[in-house]
């Protein structure tokens, strides 16, 4: 472990923690402008949060403490997310600590923990976005999966860093089977972070909602570490995305100054990436839960014919 | 001399297939008890034939056992059975007179067949006889097919084992006394058993119709 | 004296204890306390004699038993050691756990159970020892008779026995197989060592009708697709130490007859071998996950978890042939690697559920999920150990589940190109189903938790259970904490597995692993792949307590208990709302929606009008349907047909015996 | 000990013919049954005496040739007598319990003791005489013996199947008569006519010279005849009858020893058919028989309500292997058919023990009626349902040794032949299984009965079949090789 990757690490995570409401402000702000609504400030997610932690938590008296675990737990695997993902730098120490593999892992993690924490109070509620969720989770995670393994067979490599510097090292080409990949992984993007058409975050009609569902009976603090967990996964994601299907820009291990260069191009992308995930929430309308699993198959389906198509092209 | 004798032992190969045929054609119980008489008959003078022939003492106790066996117990007997029962009627065979007597000679050129090259490598005196005597064994059997009734079954049995006694003594010139002493006291104490058998039938089923005899079957319907 | 002498040793321990049983047929207390802790106890020395066999040379040993000309040939080398390993591993927990499960009777003597118990646990051990065919089968067969008794414990039940009755008669029918299969395998030289069969060379053709037999034999011990019918049956009808056993060991012995055969006897072969296994590894894989997110007995859901894992073992396996028959070793050696590590891995955890559900059973006497709820509050001991588990089946980081995963979907990915473009265009789609299964097991593992666990509890009775007792505290803790310590040292299990694919490959991934030290998971090169599990946990422990730290130390919210929301209506009462909770069905509906065409669903649903609605929905195996009563039908429609022949009539019979005179003379004549 | 062998094999055939005899005259006295046991046990003093001998001292010829003990009949002789004694102690309380149920009167427990002990006498002359007529006679006497014990109930059910028994084994018998007819006509070609003709030493060793058309031609005759009382498939139709109606302890010996017997003529006549001939006839023919024996009888198996006709069938499938593995030839073939022979008798008897005591307690023989024998009694349910094992194939059993060796070694001789005896065997399993485990398992509906039943023999022989499976000592598997050679191994 070299200084420059610690400070590269630390400073990655601490451009999480605190970009990551940021963006959620971005989005919903260019939503808002889409909508012909009028904007709510960039951020409105830090005042949110900022109430949540001034509220008291009123947690429900069947609850057992997996209940109060799960808040934290969730938004301990969302830091680490954020920290293996190669953001500005790809030197990073913790990077070998989880691969694309373990990453799609880590996910999966946070979820199990809030489905099952949602599940322990025992309302009708709780069970039943659990049950949405892991429904959403089984054929998000696999689409997730071969997307990322669609860059892996392109760079022989399942280390996130590895993957991100091959990538843009690489000569400019076009692969046909990287825009499966993208397109998959948008929709795997979209479902995961309770998107519309997917599921919808400003709802309050409890029988559309997934991700609401389950964060129904949190209050307080425990809402609040949630919600920051959520803006975190956005971020997480949008990084990976970005890292890797446009990887121009990310700090290589022999050029640690570069990573001064990195972070505006960082933030460049992801503006453009709020607007266009804006932009999508905006022309869609949200589907029936019953058609989310054809939803999310198409996304399956198409990463893995990236995959036959990498295969076939044979690379 | 010694010539005639020989060819006698085909004229009573004749008489006994003749029987035999006579035997699957005849519908009355106490015409088929003469016959089996008859064979009996026929197997004494085959066998004093071949004892004159070969001059083996043996046969002429074996001649001596079957004339008191064949001739006079099991006929008697089976005539007392027959009076004690009542049981003269005709019986029905379960495949008609003229087929059996079709598919009878097709068995005899069947089993004539099989023995032609044995007969040829035989050193006995008779050697067309083993034919014959398989002939013989063969139609007895058929009969005990076809045959309905308990007594008739029955005498098929023991003119079959008529045919096996013929081929002993004509085609190999008599077996071992030993064995001779034991197959004939077999023979007795089967038909011994086999009445006693048959009255306690009629005494649980009122008729000596074996059809009766159906009950121990597996394709009844399904157990599960 | 060597390891193989200290296996016997243990073995004939275990044969001592049973009939020392025997002799207490009805003193549970001595059962209890003496028998199964000295059990364990064996179990435990033969986990740590295995552990040394495993990295030292081959022993061979000679009983005087066996036949004539044929005694009883015994071999411990790399594979078998790490079988015993398992073994022992099972063992030790789960005789801990009886120790303390056995208080009441099961419908059998404890001293019976106890006797049965104890066969079985010696007879699995000589079935990894076997050195010969014949000592092979012997084992083999008593491993399922004792498993098949134990499983009819309680055979005062009609299903107890229609199950245990499905399990011996496929049993059975798998061992014909192999028998089958050494009959092959042993070319007519009447010498049925396992070196003299190594050593013959088979004809092509032979050797693939050897290897499909024992694809069938093996399989209808493990449970595959479509040999698994009985494994559903079976495993729920069984006392829960036993269902552990056979689960978590007794499948296990089934990929070890697999390896042995095809890698070690066979020595690998055509390409095509690899895609069958890879095929019914699969297939077995996905039926069984999909059925058991749709259970809603627990050890059902747990059963047809149990044939997901062993899908997996064998598609890792199949992979490991494929790439063997081409000659990449290094890479058969990762595809052997991963079936073998989730091998153990699932030994752990799934020891630990079953477990789990008989602490559950002896606590509530209840086996039905729509029954359960809410056991964390009054039984927390089984419960957290049991989270540990559910998460190691759902294949979650940093458990044990997931080493195996991450390593079988890496050596998927990093196949070269194959020297046949047709397996390239298929290695993408079996990864992308195994990544589906993994996730679908995430489903039934949060079903399995959630309902028995979490939630109200949906039945008065349940606030009564108790938590398990010490002895049952110890063996759960045992594999909890195997899950947890080998989930975060995975460079401990690849030592392990190294020797057994080097002989079986020719490969290991060992010195790979060294490289990076013992904390770093990377097999083929740190720049390839790598997965530091302490780090992992660490990080994520770190993260968590920076959010406890965020939340407690810079703000000051209070916490309050309420009642929970019901949705801005008067709170329910708490049995009105534990109704209201989602049923084990309900948790399954949608999956039972999507993959509708695996089933064969049967609805009975309420009218409008009823009075008193019902609501049953009744899920069958299409396979039972569809092969498995055909046959039975098959076979009952022909012994109609052969019944014919025994008319009653004497007058068929003689004719039978003419026809056949006639026949065998016409035979001669010819 | 110096008692001369001949002395021994002479007293072990005339023990039960005097036991026969006492027996006619004591058999229905209260002490009866236990006279019976008594001579049951003196007779396998004699013939355990006899088989040391005979294995310490190599065969035994005697009586002007006329008695002959070699490996192959002298292990036969031991298994016979083994089992004659512990039937007899079986049928001690089985009978007495008949008695008082009224199934049993006076006279017919003085035919039922006496046949016993003529049947016994008349198996051991089968085995040890030298001579093939004498062979004949006493499989003719054996049948007659049985047909009175098998119709001993006198029941319509019982006669029904007696009759049965007499004509179809009469007819059969007769055959086996034409067969041993002709061998006599071929051995007169080569020795000349007399006793010398019939006696087997004398055949075999001048087997070669023996005519071959006429022997493929007897030995149709002798594997058709003897070949009924074995119960080969389609000559069998009297075997589940008989055992299914007589006395329980008579379906015992029937399976364990008649059956034994009538297969041991057949080797004999085996052994001189494949000597002159050179096709591989008697071979092929009896592969043939023996897998159409299993395959039918398994499929039968599954159509069974009665417990004992189902285990009937189950000898027939028994039978049917060995006669393949006889078929097949080979030491390892012969040497496991040998095997099969000694495990099936000792199991099958057992079973037929355990099911008789079953049986007569729930006063049905129907499996349908039995429940619950675990519970009932538990040495009886254990004794039923290991012994079932014990004869589905499942090791640690004696039988699964046999079956072992036989099928690995027909899979690479006749490759599509074992593929269809397992699948039979499979077929087998799931139909008696499921009888069995639903007779043993579940609640009990059985009344208790007043005699204690003996069913130590069951364990005794269970006992015996899983060391055989474990473990066949060197002297014994010594002696099966030297019998497997004697029969062409």
């Amino acid at each position: 472990m070299t200084l420059s990757g610690a400070v590269a690490q630390l400073l990655e995570i601490a451009l999480a923690l605190a970009g990551a409401p940021l963006l959620l402000g971005w989005v919903d702000q260019c939503r808002a402008r889409l909508q012909n609504r009028s904007a709510p400030p960039l951020v409105q997610p830090y005042r949110v949060l900022r109430k949540l932690f001034h509220k008291e938590s009123v947690v429900a008296d069947s609850a057992s403490p997996l209940f109060r675990i799960a808040p934290y737990a969730k938004f301990g695997c969302m830091t680490l997310a954020c920290a293996i993902i190669p953001t500005v730098s790809t030197d990073l120490p913790l990077a070998t600590a989880a691969d694309a593999i373990a990453l799609v892992g880590l996910f999966a993690l946070a979820r199990t923990f809030l489905a099952l924490a949602a599940m322990d109070v025992g309302t009708a509620f709780g069970g039943m976005g659990a049950r949405r969720d892991m429904l959403i989770g089984f054929l998000a995670e696999p689409a997730l999966l071969m997307t990322l393994f669609c860059v892996s067979l392109i760079t022989h490599s399942t280390s996130l860093a590895n993957m991100v510097e091959t990538m843009n090292r690489r000569p400019f080409g076009l692969e046909p089977s990287l825009a499966f990949a993208g397109i998959a992984f948008t929709i795997v993007s979209l479902a995961e972070n309770t998107r519309i058409p997917v599921d919808n975050p400003a709802t309050h009609l409890e029988l559309t909602m997934i991700h609401e569902a389950l964060v129904l009976e949190y209050s307080g603090r425990h809402l609040a570490m949630l919600e920051w967990a959520a803006a975190l996964k956005l971020f997480a994601y949008s990084c990976i995305g970005l890292a890797l299907f446009f990887p121009w820009g990310i700090a290589e291990i022999d050029s640690p100054l570069a990573m001064i260069t990195a972070l505006p191009v960082l933030v460049f992308k992801l503006a453009i990436g709020g607007v266009s995930l804006a932009l999508i929430e905006t022309i869609s309308a949200k589907m029936r839960i019953f058609r989310v699993p054809e939803f999310l198959a198409t996304a399956f389906l198409l990463a893995v014919i990236g995959l036959l198509v990498h295969q076939l092209l044979g690379a | 001399m010694r010539a005639l004798l020989e060819q006698s032992i085909n004229l009573y190969a004749a008489i006994l297939l003749i029987v035999s045929f006579a035997m699957i054609s005849q519908r009355r119980i106490l015409s088929l008890v003469h016959l089996y008489t008859a064979q009996g008959v026929t197997l004494v003078l085959a066998t004093l034939t071949v004892a004159g022939l070969t001059h083996q003492p043996d046969l002429y106790v074996s001649a001596a056992l079957t004339a008191v066996l064949k001739v006079i117990v099991i006929p008697l007997g089976l005539h007392r059975i027959i009076d004690r029962m009542n049981v003269r009627w005709d019986v029905e065979p379960l495949l008609n007179i003229p087929m059996t007597m079709l598919v009878g000679i097709v068995l005899v050129v069947f089993a004539f067949n099989l023995a032609m090259p044995i007969s040829q490598l035989s050193a006995s005196i008779a050697r067309a006889t083993l034919g014959i005597a398989l002939a013989c064994v063969l139609l007895s059997f058929m009969m005990m097919i076809v045959r309905a009734k308990a007594i008739p079954q029955v005498i098929g049995f023991l003119a079959m084992e008529n045919g096996l006694f013929f081929a002993a003594t004509a085609a190999t010139n008599g077996m071992p006394m030993i064995v001779e002493l034991g197959i004939a006291l077999d023979v007795l104490v089967g038909v011994l058993i086999l009445s006693v058998f048959m009255f306690q039938i009629r005494e649980q089923f009122d008729s000596l119709d074996i059809r009766h005899l159906e009950q121990l079957r597996d394709d009844g319907k399904d157990p599960l | 004296m060597i390891h193989i002498d200290w296996i016997l040793l243990i073995a004939g321990g275990w044969l001592l204890l049973a009939t020392a049983s025997l002799l207490v047929l009805r003193a549970t207390r001595i059962v209890a306390r003496w028998i199964f802790p000295a059990g364990a106890a064996l179990g435990l020395g033969l986990l740590v004699v295995a552990l040394d066999a495993a990295f030292s040379p081959a022993e061979v040993a000679e009983l005087v038993i066996g036949l004539p000309g044929l005694p009883m040939h015994l071999r411990v080398d790399a594979l078998g050691a790490y079988f015993l390993v398992v073994i022992g591993v099972g063992v030790c927990g789960t005789s801990l756990f009886s120790a303390g499960y056995f208080r009441t009777e099961e419908g059998t003597a404890p001293g019976l159970l106890s006797f049965e118990y104890h066969v079985f646990l010696a007879a699995m051990t000589l079935v990894v020892l076997a050195d010969d065919a014949y000592t092979f089968m012997v084992m083999w067969e008593t491993m399922a008779v004792s498993s098949y008794l134990l499983v009819t414990a309680n055979h005062r039940l009609a299903s107890v026995r229609s199950a245990g009755y499905l399990y011996l008669l496929i049993a059975h029918i798998g061992a014909i197989a192999l028998l089958m299969c050494f009959g092959i395998l042993q070319d007519n030289t009447g010498d049925y060592r396992f070196s003299n069969l190594r050593s013959l060379r088979l004809d092509p053709a032979w050797s693939s009708v050897a290897f499909g037999l024992a694809v069938f034999g093996f399989g209808a011990k493990a449970g595959l697709v479509p040999l698994h019918v009985w494994l559903p049956e079976a495993h729920p009808a069984a006392p829960s130490p036993v269902s552990a056993l056979m689960s978590a060991v007794m499948l296990k012995t089934a990929i070890y007859g697999l390896l042995r055969v095809c890698l070690d006897i066979l020595q690998g072969g055509p390409w095509w071998w690899g895609m069958v296994l890879l095929a019914l590894g699969l297939a077995s894989a996905l039926l069984g996950v999909v059925f058991s997110t749709v259970q809603t007995e627990m050890k059902r859901l747990l059963a047809y978890s149990s044939i997901e894992n062993i899908g997996l073992i064998v598609t890792g396996i199949g992979l490991a042939l494929t790439f063997h028959a081409y000659g990449m070793t290094a890479l058969a050696a990762l595809a052997l690697s991963a079936a073998l590590v989730h091998v153990l891995a699932h030994t752990f955890y799934k020891s630990l559920l079953f477990l789990g559900t008989g602490a559950v059973l002896h606590a509530t006497g209840e086996r039905n999920l729509g029954k359960l709820g809410g056991l964390i509050r009054s039984m927390p001991w089984v419960a957290w150990l049991v989270l540990a588990g559910a998460l190691a089946g759902a294949g979650l980081p940093p458990f044990v589940g997931f080493i195996s995963e991450w390593l079988l979907l890496q050596s998927f990915l990093l196949t070269t190109i194959l020297p046949n473009s047709f397996l390239n265009m298929l290695i993408p789609l079996v990864a992308a189903a195994v990544a589906l299964v993994v996730a679908l097991a995430g489903y039934a593992m949060v079903k399995f938790f959630g309902v028995i666990f979490l939630g109200q509890p949906r039945e008065d009775k349940l606030l009564q259970a108790h938590d398990a007792g010490a002895w049952e505290r110890l063996g759960l803790l045992w594999f909890a904490g195997g899950v947890l310590v080998l989930g975060l040292m995975p460079t401990l299990l690849i030592e392990l597995v190294d020797p057994v694919t080097r002989r079986l490959v020719g490969a290991g991934l060992a010195p790979a692993v060294h490289a990076n030290g013992w904390l770093l998971l990377a097999p083929s090169g740190l720049e390839r792949a790598s997965y530091g599990p302490v780090a992992f946990l660490c990080g994520v422990g770190a993260a968590t307590l920076l959010g406890v730290f965020i939340a407690r130390g810079f703000f000051h919210g209070t916490l309050r208990r309420a009642a929970a929301w019901a949705c801005g209506m008067a709170p329910l009462p708490v049995r009105e709302q534990a109704r209201l909770q989602d049923s084990a069905e309900g948790f399954g509906q949608p999956i039972r929606q999507i993959f509708e065409t695996f089933f064969h669903v049967s609805r009975e649903l309420p009218a409008p009008s009823d009075a008193r609605p019902r609501y049953r929905v009744l899920i069958e195996d299409r396979i039972w349907l569809s092969a498995y009563l055909p046959i039975a039908r098959a076979v009952d429609a022909t012994a109609r047909l052969v019944g014919r022949l025994q008319q009653g009539r004497i007058s068929i019979y003689l004719l039978y015996s003419f026809l056949t005179l006639l026949v065998m003379l016409l035979l001669v004549r010819a | 000990m110096t008692v001369d062998p001949i002395v021994l094999l002479a007293l072990l055939i005339l023990v039960p013919i005097a036991g026969g005899l006492a027996l006619a005259f004591l058999g229905h006295s209260r002490r009866g049954p236990t006279i019976n046991v008594a001579f049951s046990g003196l007779t396998l003093l004699m013939a355990a005496a006899l088989t040391t001998e005979v294995v310490q001292g190599g065969p035994v010829l005697g009586l002007g040739e006329r008695l002959f003990v070699d490996p192959l009949n002298a292990f036969l002789v031991a298994l016979t007598a083994l089992v004659g004694f512990t039937t007899a102690l079986f049928s001690r309380p089985y009978m007495r319990i008949e008695r008082e149920r009224g199934k049993m009167t006076g006279p017919r427990m003085r035919l039922y003791h006496s046949m016993y002990q003529l049947f016994i006498a008349m198996m051991l002359v089968a085995l040890t005489t030298n001579n093939l007529g004498v062979l004949w006679v006493a499989m003719e006497a054996a049948t007659l013996t049985t047909v009175l014990l098998v119709s001993v109930y006198r029941t319509p059910a019982s006669l029904e199947a007696a009759w049965k028994y007499f004509i179809l084994c009469g007819v059969g018998i007769a055959q086996a008569l034409f067969g041993t007819l002709l061998l006599y006509l071929a051995a007169d070609r080569v020795i000349g006519g007399g006793e010398g003709a019939l006696l087997w030493t004398h055949l075999v060793a001048v087997k070669a010279q023996l005519e071959p058309h006429i022997l493929a031609l007897a030995f149709v005759f002798l594997l058709v005849g003897y070949g009924t009382k074995v119960g080969l498939v389609p000559l069998h139709n009297w075997l589940p009858d008989a055992h299914a109606e007589g006395p329980t302890p008579i379906s015992a010996v029937l399976s364990g020893l008649l059956l034994n017997v009538a297969l041991y003529a057949i080797l004999r006549c085996k052994v001189l058919a494949d000597g002159a001939m050179t096709n591989g006839l008697p071979g092929r023919s009896m592969i043939g028989f023996g897998i159409l024996s299993v395959v039918v009888a398994a499929f039968f198996l599954r159509r069974q309500r009665d417990a004992k006709r189902m285990f009937a069938y189950s000898s027939i499938e028994h039978m049917g292997l060995m006669t393949f593995a006889f078929g097949l030839g080979g030491p390892v073939a012969n040497f496991a058919g040998l095997l099969h022979m000694t495990v099936h008798s000792l199991t099958k008897s057992a079973i037929f023990f355990a099911v008789g005591h079953a049986a007569q307690r729930a006063g049905s023989q129907m499996m349908d009626d039995i429940r619950g024998l675990l519970t009932a009694g538990p040495t009886l349910g254990w004794g039923l349902l290991l012994g079932s094992l014990a004869i589905l194939g499942v090791p640690p059993f004696g039988v699964f040794t046999s079956e072992f060796l036989i099928l690995t070694s027909a899979m690479r001789q006749l490759p599509w032949a074992a593929p269809v005896l397992l699948l039979a065997l499979g077929v087998a399993f799931a139909a008696v299984f499921a009888r069995v485990q639903s007779m043993v398992f579940g609640e009990s509906n059985l009344p208790p009965v007043r005699h204690r039943p003996a069913l130590l023999p069951v364990f005794v022989h269970l006992g015996l079949v899983l060391l055989l499976g474990l473990y066949v000592p060197p002297f014994l598997a010594d002696w099966y090789r030297q019998a497997a050679a004697l029969i062409g191994g």
